[in-house]
C-alpha cells in the first residue's frame, strides 16, 4: 500500500468520526499503554510472588482495556474492566490468599521442563515474527471508522437482535449464559467440603 | 511519528501471547499458570478488536465479549479445581500434580 | 491460611503466655465438634489481650475454620493483682477497700458481700436503717452496672449510640454515690457492721428524682434495640446455653436466669433487707443472647421497684452496729454470697482468731460465667464470639483478681 | 491566549465531547479539589452530626465549633511517622492505598454535575462507573494481604466477598434504571447525561417511575451502595469491635488517611450515581411543570439563599458564644466564617440576577451551571446525611447475614424488579 493512500485513509478515518471524538496524541498513548501491557505480562511470567503476578496482570488488563478504547470499542473495554479487573482478578486474589503463598514464594519458580517451554515459546515468537514480516500484505494499514457513539447499541443488536428478530449471535449468547451457569455450579460443587 | 495501524496492535498482541505461553509452559504455581492463560486470552481479544476496527465490523467485538465470558467460566472452574486439589494434596505445583488418581 | 503462618501463631502464642510446656500445647488439643476435612483451612488467632471488644485484657485463643469457631481457650491473668493474698496481710477493716477493685463496675455490691460475710463471722447484724441504705445503693449500682453492660454490649455488636445514652444516665447514679460517700467508682460505701456515713440531706429526694428520670430512659434503650431487626438477627439464637448446662458449669446471674432457671439469691436466701421488698425475678426461655438482654432490661426495672419501696419506707435509727474497734472474729470459717449484678458473688473467709484473715477466697461471678464461653460459641462465627463475651458481662478485674 | 481559554465558555457540551483538552484538565482539577474539600467537610459534618445523635458535642476546641478540626487532623496525619511493618510486603503495602484512591477518584470523570458540567460524557458512562468502582476492592484486598497479619487478612477476605456480592445487586438495580431510559425513545442509553435528560423528557424522576418499581430498585441500590462502600451497618471489613480495624489495622499516618479519603470519595461517588440515576441528577424540582422565566429566576435564588442561611446560622453562633475572653478568638473566627459565607451568598446572588436578567452568554451559562451543581450537590448531601444516620442507628450485620441479605434478598428483588420493569415498559409503550 502506498504511503499517500495510507495517509488518506487515516485522514478519512478521523474526519468521519467527528472532530470531537478523535483521541489525542494517539501514538504516544499507544506506546505507553502497550509498553505497560507488555511489562505487566513480563512480570506475570517472571515474578515469584503470586500476588505480585496478580497486580501485574491487573496493570496489563487495564492497559489492554485502554487499548480497546483507542480502537473504538468502549463496550468491550468496560466489560474488560468490570469482569476481568473487578471480578476475575478479585477471585484470583481470593484464591491466592486461601492457598499457601509463603511456601510458593520460597519454592523454585519454574518447573522441571522450563527449557522446553521456553524453547517452544521462542519458536512461537519466531513464527509470529515471520508471519508479520512475510504476510505484511495480509494486514492492510487501513482503519475503517466504527461509530463510537452507538457502539453499545450495535453490539446489543448483534447479541439480542432488534425489532423482534433474533440477532446474529443470540443463540451463541444463550449458550454462553448456560456455560456460565454450569461453571458456577461446577465451581460451587468443586469447592464445597460436604455436598 | 508513524501512525498507529492494525499491525501495531497485532505486534502487541503477539508479544502478550508469547509471554502468556512462556508463563503457562514454565511456571510451577498453578495460580500463575491460570493467570498466564488469562494473558493469552487477552492477546487474542486484542487481535479480535483490532481486526474489528480494521474491517469496520463489530463481529470481532462480539467475539471478544464471548471470550471474556469464557475466561470468567474458566477462572471459576479452574480455581475451584485448584482449591479442591489444595485441600487434598496440600500443594499447587504443577510438578507435583502428576497423578491421575490419588 | 498457610501452614507456615499457623506455625508462627503457635510460637507467638507460646511466647506471650509463658505457660508450662504442657499448657502451651492446649490450643491444639481443643475438642473439635466434627472431624475436620483436612487442616488446610484452620487458623488460630489471638483475640486480645489488646482487642477493643474483650472488655479489658481477656485473651481468647480462637481456632477457626474460615470464620467458624471450632474451639476457644481463654487465657486470663493479665490483670492479676493477688487480691486474695493481700487479704492475708491486712486487717479485716483494711481489706474492705480492696474488694471494690475487683468488680470496679459494681463496687458497692462487692463491699456489701464482704461486709456481710465479716458481720456473719463476728455474729453482728447491721441495723435496719443501714440495711435499707445498703439496698438502695446496691440496687443503684446494679442499674449502673447493667447500663454499662448494655452500652458496651451494643457497641460490640456495632450500635454506637446506646453507649452514650446509658453513660448519660449512669452519670446520675455516680453523682448520687459521689454525694453520699465522695467517690464515684470505687466507693467503699459500707463498713463492717453498717454504714459509716449517714445519708446526706436530700438523699431521698435525689433518689426519687433519679427514679422518675430513668424509667423512661430504659424504654428509650429498648426502643433503640429490642425490635431492631439487625439486633434481633445478631442476638437471637446466638450463644445458646441450656439451664442444665448453666447449673453444671456453676453459671449464675442473668445468664442463668435467661436459660429459664429461676434462681436469685435475693429471693433464695435473702440478705440485707431484701426479704421486705416485693419484686419479680425475670427469666428467659431460650438462653440466647437476646433473652439475656431482655432479662437484664427487666432487672433494671425491678431494681427501680426495689429502690422505690426502700426509699419510701426507710426507717430511722442508728446506722452502725456495735462492732469492736479492733475486729477479731472468733476462730472459724464462713461462706456468704450475695446476688451481684453479674451473678453469685461469694466470700469464703477463714479466721484464726487474729486481726487478719487466715484466708479469703472470692467466688467471682464473672470468672465462673466466663467458663461457659467455649460451650456457647462453638460452631458460631467470630462476630458471635464478640457478642457472647459482651453478653456474659465480664469484668476482668474480677476474673483475674 | 485569552481566546484559547475562553474558547469553551458558551459551549453546551462537555469539554470531553468538545475535544477541548484544556478545559477537560481544568474540570478534572476542579473536581479533584472539590471532592477533597467535600471529604474534609464531610469529615467535620459526620463527627458533628454523629455527636449530636449521641447527645454530645463533638469537636469544639479547634476553631469555632471545631471547624478547623479536619485541617488539624490532616496535618497530624501527614506529620506522623510512616510505619511499614517489618514483615509486610513493602511495595504492595505502599501501593495499596493508591489503588483505592485512584479508583474512587476516577469515577468522577463521568459524573454529570450539569448538562455540560462533566469532564466527559461517555456513552458507556454507567458501565464505566460500575467497573471502576469495582476496582476499589483490589486496594482493600491487597492492603489486607500486604500487612501480613491475621486481622487485616480476614478483613480483606470479608470485604472482597462482600463487595463482589453486592456489586451484582447494584448492577441489576442500575440496569432497571437504564431500561427505563428506553421507554419513550425505544433506545436506551448508558450515558449518565443521557439518563438525566431522558428523566427530563419523560417528565418524571426514575424513583417515581412505574411506582413502586423504580422506588424498589432505588432502595435496593441504596442498600447495595452502603454495603459497597463498607459503611455501617455493613462495615464488616473494618468492624472495629471484631477485627480491630480490619484491612487498615497496620496502616497509620498518611497512608491511613488515604484509605479514609478513598472511602469518603467513594461514598460521594456512589451517592452521585444514585442521584443521577433515580433522583434526576442536576434537575431542580418540577423543571417541566414550573417552566417559566420567573420560576427559573426563583430557583436560581436558592444557592445564594442557602449560603445566606448558613451565614445567618454562623452569625447566631458567634453571638451565642460565651462572653468569656477565652472565646474571643473563636467568636472572631466564627464571624469571619460567617462573613465568608455571606460573601459567597452575595456573589451567587449577583450571578443569579445577572445571568437571568441579561443575555450575556457567559453570565447566563455560569448561572445555569451554578444552579445545576447546586441541586446536584444538595441531593448528594442528603445521601451523606443518610450514611451518617445509618451509622448512628444500626448495629452491625454478621458476615453470613450480610451475604444472605445480598444474595437471597437483594438479588431476587432486583431481578424481579428488572423483569417487571421490562414487562410494564412493553405494555405501556
Amino acid at each position: 500500500m502506498n504511503p499517500g493512500l495510507h495517509q488518506a485513509l487515516i485522514a478519512v478515518d478521523t474526519t468521519s468520526i467527528g472532530p470531537g471524538m478523535a483521541p489525542v496524541a494517539t501514538p504516544f498513548f499507544f506506546y505507553l499503554l502497550s509498553g505497560l501491557a507488555i511489562a505487566g505480562g513480563f512480570l506475570v511470567s517472571t515474578r515469584r510472588n503470586p500476588v505480585h503476578c496478580a497486580l501485574a496482570l491487573i496493570v496489563t488488563l487495564i492497559a489492554v482495556a485502554n487499548l480497546y478504547l483507542m480502537l473504538y470499542a468502549p463496550f468491550v473495554a468496560a466489560v474488560q474492566i468490570m469482569v476481568y479487573a473487578g471480578g476475575i482478578m478479585v477471585l484470583f486474589l481470593f484464591v491466592i490468599m486461601l492457598v499457601s503463598i509463603e511456601r510458593a514464594s520460597r519454592d523454585r519458580r519454574f518447573n522441571r521442563f522450563w527449557p522446553v517451554g521456553l524453547a517452544t515459546a521462542c519458536g512461537l515468537m519466531a513464527l509470529f515474527v515471520s508471519a508479520f514480516v512475510k504476510g505484511r500484505a495480509l494486514f492492510p494499514d487501513r482503519m475503517i471508522a466504527i461509530p463510537e457513539g452507538s457502539n453499545t447499541q450495535q453490539v446489543a443488536s448483534m447479541l439480542y437482535g432488534e425489532a423482534g428478530r433474533m440477532g446474529q449471535y443470540t443463540f451463541a449468547f444463550e449458550i454462553a449464559s448456560l456455560l456460565l451457569l454450569v461453571a458456577i455450579l461446577g465451581a460451587v460443587i468443586m469447592t464445597k467440603k460436604k455436598i | 511519528m508513524v501512525p498507529i495501524t492494525t499491525i501495531h496492535y497485532l505486534v502487541v498482541a503477539a508479544a502478550l501471547f508469547v509471554l502468556g505461553v512462556i508463563g503457562v509452559l514454565t511456571r510451577r504455581n498453578v495460580v500463575i499458570v491460570l493467570m498466564s492463560i488469562e494473558l493469552i486470552l487477552n492477546a487474542v481479544n486484542l487481535n479480535l478488536v483490532a481486526f474489528s476496527r480494521m474491517w469496520g465490523r463489530l463481529d470481532g467485538q462480539v467475539f471478544a465479549i464471548f471470550i471474556v465470558v469464557d475466561a470468567a467460566a474458566e477462572a471459576a472452574v479452574g480455581l475451584g479445581i485448584l482449591i479442591a486439589f489444595f485441600r487434598n494434596k496440600d500443594t499447587i505445583n504443577v510438578d507435583e500434580i502428576d497423578l491421575l488418581k490419588w | 491460611m498457610s501452614a507456615a503462618a499457623k506455625d508462627d501463631t503457635k510460637e507467638n502464642a507460646n511466647d506471650i503466655s509463658g505457660h508450662a510446656p504442657h499448657a502451651i500445647a492446649s490450643p491444639l488439643h481443643l475438642q473439635t465438634p466434627e472431624k475436620p476435612y483436612l487442616d488446610s483451612n484452620e487458623l488460630i488467632i489471638n483475640m486480645g489481650p489488646q482487642h477493643p471488644a474483650t472488655h479489658g485484657v481477656l485473651r481468647v485463643i480462637l481456632r477457626l475454620d474460615g470464620e467458624k469457631v471450632l474451639g476457644t481457650e481463654c487465657v486470663i491473668g493479665y490483670l492479676h493483682r493477688g487480691v486474695e493474698k493481700i487479704a492475708e496481710n491486712r486487717t479485716y477493716a483494711m481489706f474492705n477497700p480492696y474488694v471494690d477493685r475487683m468488680d470496679y463496675v459494681a463496687a458497692v455490691s462487692n463491699g456489701l458481700g464482704y461486709c456481710e460475710a465479716v458481720e456473719k463471722l463476728l455474729n453482728v447484724e447491721a441495723p435496719p436503717r443501714a440495711d435499707y441504705i445498703r439496698v438502695i445503693l446496691t440496687e443503684l449500682n446494679r442499674m449502673a452496672s447493667h447500663q454499662l453492660w448494655l452500652g458496651t454490649h451494643a457497641l460490640d455488636i456495632g450500635a454506637m449510640t446506646p453507649l452514650f445514652y446509658t453513660f448519660r444516665d449512669r452519670e446520675e447514679i455516680l453523682k448520687i454515690f459521689e454525694k453520699y460517700c465522695g467517690a464515684r467508682l470505687t466507693t467503699h460505701a459500707f463498713r463492717i457492721g453498717g454504714c459509716l456515713y449517714e445519708t446526706y440531706a436530700g438523699f431521698e429526694k435525689d433518689v426519687q428524682n433519679f427514679l422518675t428520670f430513668v424509667a423512661p430512659k430504659i424504654d428509650e434503650y429498648e426502643e433503640l434495640l429490642t425490635t431492631n431487626r439487625i439486633w434481633l438477627e445478631r442476638t437471637k439464637n446466638v450463644g445458646v446455653i441450656s439451664g442444665e448446662d448453666c447449673v453444671a458449669l456453676g453459671v449464675t446471674g442473668p445468664v442463668l436466669r435467661a436459660s429459664g432457671v429461676k434462681w436469685d439469691l435475693r429471693k433464695a436466701q435473702p440478705y440485707a433487707a431484701y426479704s421486705k421488698f416485693d419484686f419479680e425475678i425475670p427469666t428467659g426461655e431460650n438462653g440466647d443472647t437476646y433473652d439475656r438482654y431482655l432479662v437484664r432490661m427487666e432487672e433494671m426495672r425491678q431494681s427501680l421497684r426495689i429502690i422505690e419501696q426502700a426509699v419510701n419506707s426507710i426507717p430511722e435509727g442508728p446506722i452502725m452496729a456495735k462492732v469492736p474497734k479492733v475486729i477479731k472474729p472468733p476462730v472459724g470459717e464462713i461462706y456468704h454470697s450475695i446476688e451481684a449484678p453479674k451473678g453469685e458473688l461469694g466470700y469464703f473467709i477463714v479466721s484464726d482468731g487474729s486481726t487478719q484473715p487466715y484466708r479469703v477466697r472470692v467466688r467471682p461471678p464473672s470468672f465462673v460465667n466466663l467458663q461457659a464461653l467455649d460451650r456457647m460459641v462453638r460452631g458460631l462465627l467470630v462476630a458471635d464470639v464478640i457478642a457472647v463475651i459482651g453478653t456474659i458481662d465480664i469484668v476482668l478485674g474480677e476474673v483475674d483478681r | 491566549m485569552p481566546n484559547f481559554i475562553m474558547s469553551y465558555l458558551g459551549s453546551t457540551v462537555t469539554p470531553g465531547e468538545a475535544g477541548n483538552q484544556f478545559w477537560a484538565l481544568v474540570y478534572v482539577l476542579i473536581i479533584f479539589a472539590g471532592v477533597s474539600l467535600a471529604v474534609v467537610a464531610m469529615n467535620w459534618f459526620e463527627r458533628k452530626a454523629l455527636a449530636h445523635f449521641q447527645i454530645r458535642l463533638g469537636p469544639m476546641r479547634v476553631g469555632p465549633h471545631g471547624l478547623l478540626q479536619p485541617i488539624a487532623d490532616a496535618l497530624k496525619l501527614m506529620l506522623k511517622e510512616d510505619i511499614i511493618p517489618a514483615e509486610a510486603d513493602q511495595f504492595v503495602f505502599w501501593v495499596a492505598p493508591l489503588i483505592g484512591l485512584l479508583a474512587a477518584f476516577t469515577v468522577y470523570i463521568v459524573i454529570p454535575f450539569g448538562p455540560s458540567q462533566a469532564v466527559s460524557d461517555m456513552n458507556i458512562g454507567v458501565l464505566f462507573m460500575l467497573g471502576v468502582l469495582s476496582l476499589g476492592v483490589l486496594g482493600i484486598v491487597v492492603a489486607g494481604w500486604a500487612s501480613n497479619s491475621h486481622y487485616p487478612l480476614m478483613g480483606a477476605l470479608r470485604s472482597s466477598a462482600q463487595m463482589v456480592s453486592y456489586e451484582v445487586a447494584m448492577g441489576l438495580a442500575v440496569v432497571s434504571a437504564v431500561l427505563m431510559t428506553s421507554m419513550r425513545t425505544g433506545t436506551g442509553t448508558l450515558s449518565m447525561i443521557g439518563i438525566v435528560e431522558s428523566q427530563q423528557q419523560q417528565g418524571v424522576w426514575f424513583i417515581f417511575k412505574f411506582f413502586p418499581l423504580g422506588f424498589v430498585a432505588f432502595v435496593c441500590f441504596v442498600i447495595a451502595m452502603i454495603a459497597e462502600t463498607n459503611r455501617a451497618p455493613f462495615d464488616m471489613a473494618e468492624a472495629e469491635s471484631e477485627l480491630t480495624a480490619g484491612y487498615h489495622t497496620e496502616y497509620s499516618g498518611l497512608r491511613w488517611s488515604l484509605f479514609m479519603l478513598a472511602e469518603y470519595a467513594a461514598m460521594i461517588a456512589v451517592s452521585s450515581i444514585a442521584v443521577t440515576l433515580w433522583l434526576g441528577g442536576w434537575l431542580r424540582p418540577f423543571p417541566n411543570l414550573l417552566h417559566a422565566p420567573a420560576w427559573d429566576f426563583i430557583f436560581s435564588l436558592f444557592p445564594s439563599l442557602t449560603f445566606g442561611a448558613l451565614a445567618a446560622v454562623a452569625v447566631v453562633g458567634a453571638m451565642r458564644m460565651p462572653a468569656h475572653s477565652y472565646f474571643q478568638v473563636q467568636r472572631i473566627g466564627l464571624a469571619v466564617f460567617a462573613a465568608l459565607l455571606g460573601l459567597i451568598a452575595l456573589f451567587l446572588l449577583v450571578i443569579a440576577i445577572a445571568g437571568r436578567s441579561s443575555d450575556a452568554t457567559v453570565a447566563a451559562r455560569l448561572c445555569e451551571g451554578i444552579d445545576c451543581v447546586y441541586w446536584f450537590v444538595l441531593k448528594v448531601s442528603l445521601f451523606m446525611y443518610l450514611f451518617i444516620w445509618c451509622r448512628a442507628t444500626w448495629p452491625r450485620y454478621r458476615f453470613d447475614q450480610l451475604m444472605r441479605v445480598g444474595w437471597k434478598v437483594l438479588l431476587p428483588i432486583t431481578l424481579v424488579v428488572l423483569i417487571l420493569t421490562a414487562i410494564v415498559g412493553v405494555i405501556v409503550s
